[in-house]
């Protein structure tokens, strides 16, 4: 377990996504992961961060 | 009455076999069809484990060679290649002996004979002797392989002119051997017997062997082979090729030189072609497109209950994607919900001295899917572990996006590379940044070291450099 | 006037002169002290580097006595034990020489001479001459390493009682060896001088051999060194070594039971001792803890300004964990905000042959963490690619946790296992489950497909057993 999941719930996330959510201020456990596990993949932020930004362009 | 199989699996290579074990560990009623003597199909019989064998007993011929330079003082090796044969024999009849326990382990019915699509959920096999069975099934899988193909102009005659399948039971070493064509299955060769003895020749159409991988490492085992002194033919058409009694005549065009060369025999390695002739896709609304059968991601064909896997389908033409395509398939079928594969994860092996391999985007194909593409390149000449073996030959270049710092693709040549690429593997898979690469502690001394000192390199502060 | 260096190193183990270049290329005034005539520490001189060359050479004759088997006729192989040496040396050489390079290249201040702390700030360096010079610097790291120590009742003399580093440079193969300690330098040199036509006993006080692994690897080990005719007591306390002048009598008792075995020479393997006297330490806060000294999370001693990283502090005494913690010292030097290292992904590795690899927890840890366990093993025999170099030998297991599936640890023995275990390191380090282990594609034939077939095996299911 990393030092950054030591909280009750753990999010099986990859280096790509911490950083990528990390860039973006984007909660990992607000977003569902498709990987295996529920694993947070980039497809899973890419989508959010594109999400988000349709929304803001509304 | 007939029982009713869930699923009938047409071909026993890496897909047919492997699909069988896994959909019998489903609790699938499995039956696999093979018109072969033995079960295992190309990869087992005339592919990847007989072709290992030979470049075992070659690679081994070469350091003993190099013996002395380590205090192993040994009188010249001689080769006994009736002897390199036998070996190769046993390695694949265990292999095959293997596969036998298997299945009957996961009690799977195995019939021997030709299958066909004889309907909607009807499998026709025809014996060796004629006889005829019919199963019923709710589910086929088309497993049924590829086999060797040629070119137009050059007759493969299995005396002069061989293919992969007849050179690999060849009775001797060739005191000469042209190559057409130096993709995997050519270079492997043309390693085998230069370090058996033999003067190899590669003609190759386009500018550069092995020319699937990124072009660094397609340039670096150029002058790997040189080295070696393979003589390579880049960029060479072949025109003919003419047997002369004694041997064979190729003729070639590179640009507008024309070249000629001579050699005992010679070894058309110029891809394969899928087997999906005479196997019932008239019953079927399957059509294949220059013989290739299309499935979707779940490996579904446009015929409902009949899925395509392998070699058969226009995905990369190894074992270990007919493997996974396989277990796919037969996870869909036992109603599990498979993900898709992601075909960029594909590990490519090339098994020449030194070994080729690599997995992910290639920099070029990086660059055109839009990336902002970052390389970095280290020598194994820097891997201490490699001097220990005098094999500092080869380097690893890691290809990342400048964005994200992902890490696209890691290529390979080098001592062992085919099995230092698992690290990659699981690396891409797992999405990992240069960064975090970088900081992965690897044992020392290992070669393994290269991967992580590749990542820094990408990050501009290899240590050993 | 003297300048002030930001870092002053001293000791150039794989510890100080790896974090010296990292300083260097963050940009730090750097200087790196040594006392030895060469940079590269025992690591280098007389640790990883020289024992992975005698270990080469061994396997090579190994692989040669087999050669047969695969189509190579070979005479018998002599060795020459002088051009054993004298390859070694040269790789040595060659790595001291690349390790002068670096510190030219990223101009790093090297002194040789023995450093002392001299107060806040303060480095004393004196050379072989006597002559003495004072350094000026707002960092210093302590990477003076460590030294082999003894059992108190086995004097080390160097002529029939050898410890690693005598043993090293021996002139001769001796008849016949034991080997006082089964940690992972014990079991190599057990491992070279067997192959090399020793008769090696081990004597282990531990239950099993490499005491640190998980126990069915240490059990797999035995099996493999038993079948090497190499002669094992575990369990067993030395009482005493006697030089009979002719060789050497060394008396045991296992349980209630009293042994004498005879050799030629005794090992002394049973440990080493962090180096921290005579370095100054009285100028500072530090108080060694039976000669290791203590540091935080960033490397930091409890004197400001003062870290420590490597065999010198009381985490593994492995060279790659001391350059990890070399570069997080100087990282966190250099202002940045290095992730502190987190131990239980330190790679363990053994270049006995087979090899023996290891990352992540055992069973045993595993379960005292409080993890409910679920562990898979495979075994290479059933590993095409292993069969091919007849080397079916040894296993794979992998540790995960039954809650959330996450692989805890992976634990080899076998062909090329040190390579193999990269995979594993990286994998643990991104948190894998057993089921996304089992689902990467791996090449084929490889013998890292074994960490696949673990994984399988962990949840029931491997495909080739
Ligand atoms: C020289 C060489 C070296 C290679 N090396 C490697 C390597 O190192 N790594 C790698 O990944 N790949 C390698 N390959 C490729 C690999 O062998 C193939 O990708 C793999 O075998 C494809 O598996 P498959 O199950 O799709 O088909 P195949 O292995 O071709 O098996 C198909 C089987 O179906 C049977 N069959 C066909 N039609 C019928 C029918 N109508 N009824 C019954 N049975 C039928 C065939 O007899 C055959 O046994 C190599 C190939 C060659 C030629
Ligand atoms: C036989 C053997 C085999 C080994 N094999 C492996 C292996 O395969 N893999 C692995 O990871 N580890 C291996 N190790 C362990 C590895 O060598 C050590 O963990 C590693 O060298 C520690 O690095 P270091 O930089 O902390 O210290 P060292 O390498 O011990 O270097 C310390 C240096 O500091 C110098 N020094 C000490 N005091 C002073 C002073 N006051 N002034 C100036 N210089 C000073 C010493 O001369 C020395 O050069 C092996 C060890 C042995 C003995």
């Amino acid at each position: 377990a990393s030092s950054s999941s030591s909280s009750s719930s753990k999010v099986l996330a990859t280096p790509l996504t911490r950083r990528m959510a990390r860039e973006h201020g984007l909660d990992l456990s607000q977003i569902a992961g498709s990987g295996p596990q529920g694993r947070v993949m980039k497809a899973d932020v890419t989508a959010a961060l594109e999400g988000a930004s349709a929304t803001r362009n509304e | 009455m007939a029982e009713t199989f869930d699923v009938v699996i047409i071909g026993s290579g890496p897909g047919g076999y492997v699909g069988a074990i896994r959909a019998a560990q489903l609790g699938l009623k499995t039956a696999l069809i093979e018109k072969d003597k033995r079960l295992g199909g190309t990869c087992l019989h005339r592919g990847c484990i007989p072709t290992k064998s030979l470049l075992w007993s070659a690679a081994l011929l070469h350091h003993i060679q190099e013996a002395a330079d380590f205090g192993i003082e040994v009188p010249k090796p001689v080769v006994n290649w009736a002897k390199v044969q036998e070996h190769k024999q046993k390695v694949v009849t265990k292999g095959a002996n293997g596969i036998d326990y298997l299945m009957k382990k996961n009690k799977i019915t195995v019939i021997k004979g030709h299958g066909r699509i004889a309907g909607k959920g009807k499998v026709e096999v025809t014996g060796d002797d004629g006889s005829k069975q019919q199963l019923d099934t709710k589910n086929i899988i088309i497993a049924t392989g590829s086999v060797p193909k040629s070119l137009p102009n050059v007759k493969v005659d299995h005396e002069r002119v061989l293919n992969s399948d007849s050179i690999l039971g060849i009775d001797r070493i060739p005191k000469s051997l042209i190559v057409i064509g130096a993709g995997a299955v050519g270079c492997e060769f043309a390693s085998v017997f230069n370090h058996m003895g033999s003067q190899v020749s590669i003609v190759e159409y386009l500018p550069n062997i092995l020319p699937i991988e990124d072009a660094d490492i397609s340039k670096e085992m150029e002058k790997q082979f040189k080295k070696r002194k393979i003589d390579l033919h880049t960029g060479a058409k072949v025109e003919s090729v003419e047997n002369t009694g004694s041997g064979v005549k190729l003729t070639m065009t590179v640009g507008s030189e024309t070249r000629t060369i001579e050699a005992e025999i010679v070894l058309s390695a110029v891809g394969r072609a899928p087997v999906s002739e005479d196997i019932g896709l008239q019953h079927t609304s399957i059509k294949a497109d220059r013989g290739f059968i299309k499935t979707d991601t779940m490996m579904r064909t446009t015929e409902p209950g009949v899925y395509a896997i392998g070699d058969v389908i226009p995905t990369a033409m190894l074992a270990h994607v007919a493997s996974a395509e396989a277990v796919l398939a037969v996870e869909h079928i036992a109603g599990k919900n498979p993900a898709p594969i992601n075909y960029d994860l594909t590990p490519s092996a090339t098994y020449c001295y030194p070994e080729v391999a690599s997995v992910g985007l290639t920099e070029k194909k990086a660059k055109e899917r839009g990336y902002d593409v970052k390389t970095g390149i280290f020598p194994f000449s820097a891997v201490t572990k490699a001097s220990i073996s005098n094999e500092g030959i080869g380097l690893v270049k890691v290809v990342s996006d400048k964005k994200y710092d992902e890490v696209l693709g890691v290529h390979m040549v080098g001592p062992h590379a085919t099995e230092l690429l698992a690290e990659a593997c699981v690396a891409l898979r797992l999405e990992i940044t240069t960064e975090e690469l970088a900081h992965t502690m690897h044992a020392h001394p290992t070669l393994s070291e290269i991967v992580k000192e590749g990542a820094e390199a990408t990050l501009g502060h290899p240590i050993h450099i």
